[in-house]
Order: structure tokens, then C-alpha cells, then sequence
């Protein structure tokens, strides 16, 4: 079978504004009419298609595969140091608990002297405590058709202990404050060879890429849309993938140099995007298209 | 509350899975699937919908309203196509699915036994827009149910 | 085009003094510091990248509404920068359009450097009636053609905003495509057929 | 080794629902690599579901079917407490069995 049903040639295009006004010149033209009515009724038709089937998607997601895995892998003593997670990582609601701890990131993380995102952090964990390289977890962070990384699984687990809880990141911390304010302005910038930023594709509300729906992550709906789902398992390819890579592959489709794993810059981006979401309820890790 | 009960439990039962596997081992238990019936090559193998219900034994079928075939009309992902198939011929005793454009239609097909409901959901890939096809066999008689699900060009991001 | 470089540079440093930027100086600079200390380069995607031209560093500081004066001039030096096939011959081959439109490659650091880049077009537009997944960034082009006719003007304006779209609108979303060269003449030329040529099925 | 299955199993009336997730590539066989060479079948070809000891569905598998697998069965006289216990044979011979309780 033609795996390749994806189709994905993807690539946000985005053509723009004025493309449909009449001409400004020649101003003689006789002013277009509007073009009919898009097929907004069929694109309805899909997604309402789509929606019927997700509940049944939802509750039997592969993700619970991986969220099995990390269980075990948070619980036995690894790394160079022989050390487990659940006795030496603390998520910021004290060491080894994990419940509501994936809601409440990215916070400021003292010992680290950084704002993380949950990812970020329980990497953390593994270097600082279990002694694991950072290199070579950054080298395949990841997963693949073949592969799926440890911290993928931990981060599956970490947050489908978060389910069902609301969004709360605290904003009010100033250090978490001061991520969220340059993750803004990182989102607007403008930059590459198509002029993209993040709110080209993700700045406004009701807009579509092909027959994705693209949420506007500056409300608390779009937002939470943005959050909701990740880390997730992904239907084409069949893989488990977080939100670090979901954002770095917003970049990759931007045309954008690549982030670096478990970066601050990500932390920045994930701050904003997450905390637009405060008090928005996670259902856990989900199943994307 | 009840979610939390459920998965403790198929934790224990993961839990006691080293031991079920020792006795496996042992040869003290046999798996179940050793006793299961020897996996259908002529109908699996079969390149178009016509091969594989002869291989199901199923040259002829008829229509029929008692068998109920939920798919969406258009899939999400051509990867992962959600499927129900629920029968309420009398004394159905098997159920198959086919996605007649793939390269090998017969996706799955299942024996029901011991009050088993002939009520069965599976995920299926699909290359292209194609039908989908229900068999169910009820006292030696084949019935099928069949739609039609369009497959499109996926969208970016997500 | 070095001269429009520094025109637009110039301008924006107008612009700093004359108006209220609308992301906050401070945040803004720490959003560039981000950008260069944790992206790295990846296949085709080099850091440079990251840097602004003139004319993003206007849309970036005004939130993508630069002053009508500063706009209208800097589209005029878009527009008069826009290059048109020497025989004049705009309307080309729709099918190789529609073709083109479909595709959405091109310039990611996956893509291989060199390899003909798509149109995109389809991600944010409805365009053919036989294409059903289509985008909504951008308003529907469908019957395109049918609505306005297909007169020498509106063709060269139908190049002209391909070519780059920042000659119509300052701070449009849609990416200048022949300005930085993702599409060449010919493939300008068959996008125009396929919005504009009676025959081609958007104006059906 | 082949990873665990998660079953979950709950009455709802008198049925018992059985939700089955496999982790299996379910590979075609008629997929190419990077490198054009074509990647193995590799697939789960057989299936079993035992309720309270007794053998409820006898499956046979096919490559049309998803990467990591879904099933949902449902089973009448079922009750809470029996032991579910689900088993795979895949093309390669690999194996798993796993078991979980009706709630």
C-alpha cells in the first residue's frame, strides 16, 4: 500500500489579502463582484465528519501504549546513576509527583535557573539526576517510524496525569511572565524567504490550511487547541510526538532555521501558547491526524 | 473515579503478565493462540474483493439492512479509518472486512463464540477513496453491507 | 534592489522614532536574542534567515500596519521591481498551474535545495471546484477569471501579485514568490492561466 | 520483545465492552524505506479473546489493518471480575499475551 496517502506536501502557504479585491490598478476595471460563496458548507460537512468520529478516536488512543511505558520507565532506576525519576525529579509540586504537574508548566525552575515546559524539565531530570548526556538525548529527541524516545514516553505519562485538569501556568511569577511576553513577540516576528511568522497561520480565528483547521493561539480557545492533544499520537506514521516537536516543526513548515531542542526559545513559545490556555481543561495526550 | 479503578486493574493485570508468560513458557498453559484457527492465506492474499471472498468461502452474498457498517464518509487520515460493523442477522457467526482498493481488500475477520456479540470495531488503512465492505455468515448464508468512504489529500500542521 | 534594502532600512529607522512600536522594544529585542542563540542551521534553512529584510522590519514593528505614506511608497518600489517575461506573453499553461498549485514544497529544511518549489497555493486558497481540500488563509480565487475578464491589465496584475504580493499590500501574508525567487517566469505564467484562462476550470 | 496490550473491559448491562490497543507496526510489505528498499512485511496475522476462561472471538488479521491496533468486542453474559485474556501471533511468529478484569 502507498503509505503516502499524506498527501503532505505540506508547506504553509500563504497567499494573501488582497488577492481577490479588484485591482487597485487599473482602477478602471469594473469592480468584481464577490467570487461565490467558498465551499464553506463542504469543509463544514468534513470537519463535522471528522468530530463525529473523534470521541471514539479518543478513547482508545495508542498514546496509552506509550503513557504505559513511561510509567515504567519514571519508576525504574536508570541512567549512569541508577536512579529513578520518581525518587529524584521534582516537577514543581515535589519530588516524583507527577499529578497535575504537566498543567502547571512551564513554571521557573530555581535549581535550573530557567523557565521550562515539561519536556524540557523532566529532561532535566534525566541529566541532572540520572546522568544522562544531554547530547545524546538531543541528538534523537524524537520519535520515528523505527524509534520512539524514552523521554517521549515519560512526557506521555507525566501528562496523561494531567488529565482532565484545567490550565494553570503561573503567570504571575515575573521570570514566567517575562517568557511569556518574548514568546509573543516571538510569535509575531516576521522573517524567511515567505515573510512567515507564527500568527500568519496561527494569528487569527476560523482559518484553514488545506483541510486543517488552524487555531489562533492569541484567544483561549485557539490556544487551548493548540495545547490540547499534546504530547499525541499521530495517525500518519503511527507515532507518538511531542510538543517540542510539534513546534519545531511549525518552524520547518515556516521555512525557519530549526529550534534547538529543549531550548529557551521553545520554553518561550510554549509559555505563551500554554498560558493563553489558563484555566482551559486538558484531556490528556490525544490523537492527531 | 471509575476511569481510575479501571486502569489500576489492567495495571495488575500487566503486573501478573510475567507469570502467565513463565507457565506459557513451561508449557503448563498453552496460549490461546496456538488453538487458533491457521490464518487464512488464500483470502489474505488476495489481490482483488472477488479473490478474497472466494477465499472466505463467500462467492455468493446478499444485501442485507440487518447488517449495519458504520465508517465515516470521509476519513480523516487514510491511515486510521474507525470502523463499526454490528449484525442483527440471527445466529451470525462471523464477521470480515474488506477495503476493496487495497492491494489486499480483507482487513480482518472475526469468529464469535461463548456470547460473543456479533458487534465488532477495528482501524483500518485505506490507500485511496474506496468502498469498505461488511460479510457477516449467519447458519452457512453470507450477507454484506458496503459505503463508500472518501480518502483526501491531507492538510499541513496538525 | 540593494538601494530598496536601504530605503526600507532608513525608513524603518524613521519609523522607530516616529511611532509607537507595537510589540514592546524591550521584548521584541529579547524575541530576536532567542531566535539567534537557540535556532541552528538545518539543510537548506541557513541562520540568516532569522534576520529581517526592510520591508519585514516594517510589518514587524507596526503589527503589519505600516503609515499609508510609508506603505503606498514602499509597494510602488515592490511593483516597479517586479519583472515581466520579456515578450510579454503572461497567460500560460493552466493544467501546468493547477499542477503547480498543488504542490506545497519547497524551502523547509527538509526539502532538497535546487528541486522546483511548489505554488502552494491550495494550502490558503480555494481555487479549482475540483479540489476540495483548500485553505482559507487567503480569500477563494474561484472563477477568478469569470468575474473580471482576462485583459492585458489584469493579467500583468494577476503576475504582478505572484511575483510579489507586497506590491498590492505592504504587509500581505501571502510570500513574494518571484522576488525571491521560489517561481520562475514560466511558472508565474502558467498560475495566471490557471486563474485567468477561459478554459481553465476555475472560470467554469 | 513485543510491547503490552491494553485492555479494558467494563460491563455496561449485561455486556461486557472489550477495548483491545496493540502495539504492532503492522508493516504491508509494500512500503519502500528511504533507501527504495522495501521494508518487510511484518504483521499480526491471528487474534484471540478469552472471557471467564472461555474463548469469546478467534480473529485473523490482515495488513490493511492500522499501525498499533484497535479492536472493540462486546461479550453478553460476561460479569465483573472475570479474567479477559488476549493474545496475538504475528507473521514473524512473534507473540504476547496479556489479561486484564471485567470492572
Amino acid at each position: 500500500m502507498k503509505q503516502n496517502f499524506i498527501g503532505a506536501l505540506c508547506a504553509l502557504a500563504v497567499m494573501g489579502g488582497a488577492f481577490a479585491q479588484t485591482p487597485k490598478k487599473p482602477a478602471a476595471k469594473p469592480a468584481a463582484k464577490t467570487a461565490p460563496a467558498p465551499a464553506a458548507e463542504e469543509k463544514d460537512a468534513a470537519t463535522l465528519e471528522f468530530e463525529k468520529f473523534r470521541a471514539e478516536m479518543e478513547e482508545s488512543n495508542p498514546a496509552e501504549l506509550f503513557e504505559m511505558k513511561g510509567e515504567e520507565q519514571w519508576k525504574t532506576k536508570r541512567g549512569p546513576k541508577n536512579v529513578s525519576l520518581a525518587e529524584s525529579c521534582d516537577l514543581g509540586q515535589g519530588v516524583g509527583k507527577v499529578e497535575g504537574a504537566y498543567v502547571k508548566m512551564p513554571r521557573y525552575f530555581a535549581d535550573a535557573d530557567a523557565v521550562m515546559d515539561a519536556e524540557r524539565r523532566i529532561v532535566w531530570c534525566m541529566v541532572e539526576k540520572q546522568g544522562f548526556k544531554f547530547d545524546e538525548i538531543a541528538a534523537k529527541p524524537f520519535a520515528n517510524a523505527n524509534f520512539t524516545p524514552d523521554i517521549t514516553n515519560l512526557v506521555t505519562y507525566v501528562a496523561g496525569h494531567s488529565r482532565n485538569m484545567k490550565i494553570a501556568v503561573p503567570l504571575k511569577d515575573p521570570k514566567v511572565r517575562e517568557a511569556y511576553e518574548t514568546g509573543k513577540a516571538m510569535a509575531a516576528y516576521r522573517a524567511g524567504p515567505y515573510d512567515f511568522s507564527c500568527n500568519t497561520c496561527h494569528g487569527s480565528d476560523g482559518k484553514r490550511i488545506r483541510m486543517q483547521n488552524l487555531p489562533n493561539l492569541g484567544t483561549a480557545a485557539g490556544a487551548m487547541k493548540g495545547v490540547q492533544g499534546w504530547p499525541g499520537y499521530r495517525m500518519t506514521g503511527g507515532v507518538m510526538l511531542t510538543h517540542q516537536w510539534r513546534m519545531g516543526d511549525c518552524f520547518r513548515q515556516q521555512r525557519f532555521p530549526q529550534p534547538k531542542y529543549a531550548s529557551d526559545a521553545i520554553a518561550y513559545l510554549l509559555t505563551y501558547m500554554i498560558g493563553n490556555a489558563n484555566g482551559q481543561v486538558y484531556k490528556g495526550p490525544g490523537i492527531k491526524r | 473515579m471509575e476511569m481510575n479503578v479501571t486502569r489500576r486493574t489492567v495495571l495488575r493485570g500487566a503486573g501478573s503478565l510475567g507469570a502467565l508468560s513463565a507457565l506459557i513458557m513451561a508449557g503448563v498453559l498453552k496460549p490461546t493462540a496456538a488453538y487458533a484457527a491457521e490464518w487464512n492465506k488464500a483470502a489474505f492474499e488476495a489481490k482483488d474483493t472477488a479473490g478474497a471472498l472466494k477465499g472466505l468461502g463467500a462467492a455468493t452474498t446478499a444485501d442485507s439492512n440487518d447488517l449495519m457498517l458504520k465508517v465515516p464518509d470521509i476519513a480523516e487520515n487514510g491511515a486510521v479509518v474507525p470502523v463499526d460493523v454490528v449484525s442483527k442477522i440471527p445466529n451470525t457467526s462471523s464477521i470480515a472486512i474488506l477495503v476493496e482498493k487495497n492491494p489486499q481488500p480483507l482487513c480482518a475477520q472475526f469468529d464469535f463464540a461463548n456470547g460473543a456479540v456479533a458487534d465488532v470495531s477495528a482501524r483500518l488503512k485505506m490507500g485511496q477513496t474506496s468502498l469498505v465492505k461488511a460479510i457477516a455468515k449467519a447458519d452457512g448464508k453470507f450477507y454484506t453491507a458496503q459505503k463508500e468512504v472518501k480518502v483526501t489529500v491531507g492538510g499541513c500542521g496538525g | 534592489m540593494t538601494k530598496k534594502i536601504i530605503l526600507a532600512a532608513s525608513m524603518a529607522a524613521t519609523l522607530m522614532i516616529a511611532l509607537p512600536a507595537v510589540a514592546d522594544g524591550d521584548y521584541r529585542a529579547k524575541a530576536i536574542a532567542a531566535f539567534n542563540k537557540d535556532f541552528q542551521p538545518r539543510g537548506q534553512a541557513s541562520i540568516d534567515r532569522l534576520a529581517e529584510d526592510g520591508l519585514q522590519m516594517i510589518c514587524n514593528r507596526t503589527g503589519n500596519k505600516p503609515p499609508e505614506y510609508i506603505a503606498k511608497r514602499m509597494e510602488a518600489d515592490q511593483l516597479a521591481d517586479v519583472k515581466y517575461p520579456a515578450d510579454g506573453k503572461l497567460l500560460g499553461d493552466w493544467q501546468a498551474g493547477e499542477k503547480l498549485a498543488q504542490s506545497g514544497r519547497g524551502f523547509t529544511w527538509s526539502d532538497q535545495p535546487g528541486l522546483p518549489v511548489g505554488g502552494n497555493c491550495y494550502n490558503c486558497h480555494r481555487i479549482s471546484p475540483n479540489e476540495t481540500s483548500f485553505g482559507t488563509i487567503g480569500p477563494t480565487l474561484y472563477q477568478f477569471g469569470k468575474l473580471r475578464g482576462n485583459a492585458p491589465d489584469i493579467q500583468k496584475y494577476v503576475y504582478s501579485k505572484i511575483y510579489n504580493a507586497k506590491a498590492h499590500n505592504l504587509c500581505s501574508e501571502m510570500p513574494r514568490f518571484g522576488r525571491v525567487g521560489a517561481l520562475g517566469e514560466k511558472q508565474i505564467k502558467d498560475l495566471v492561466a490557471l486563474l485567468l484562462d477561459p478554459a481553465s476550470p476555475v472560470n467554469k | 520483545m513485543a510491547d503490552p496490550m491494553k485492555i479494558r473491559a467494563q460491563m455496561k448491562g449485561d455486556v461486557a465492552e472489550v477495548r483491545i490497543l496493540m502495539g504492532h507496526a503492522m508493516e504491508t510489505g509494500q512500503r519502500k524505506d528511504a533507501a527504495g528498499k522495501t521494508i518487510p512485511a511484518h504483521f499480526i496475522q491471528s487474534m484471540t479473546v478469552e472471557v471467564g476462561g472461555k474463548k469469546v472471538i478467534d480473529g485473523q488479521i490482515g495488513t490493511s489493518v492500522s499501525r498499533n491496533p484497535v479492536f472493540g468486542f462486546k461479550v453478553k453474559g460476561a460479569k465483573v471480575g472475570d479474567k479477559v485474556v488476549v493474545s496475538w501471533v504475528d507473521n514473524k511468529g512473534d507473540k504476547r499475551t496479556d489479561e486484564a478484569a471485567v470492572a
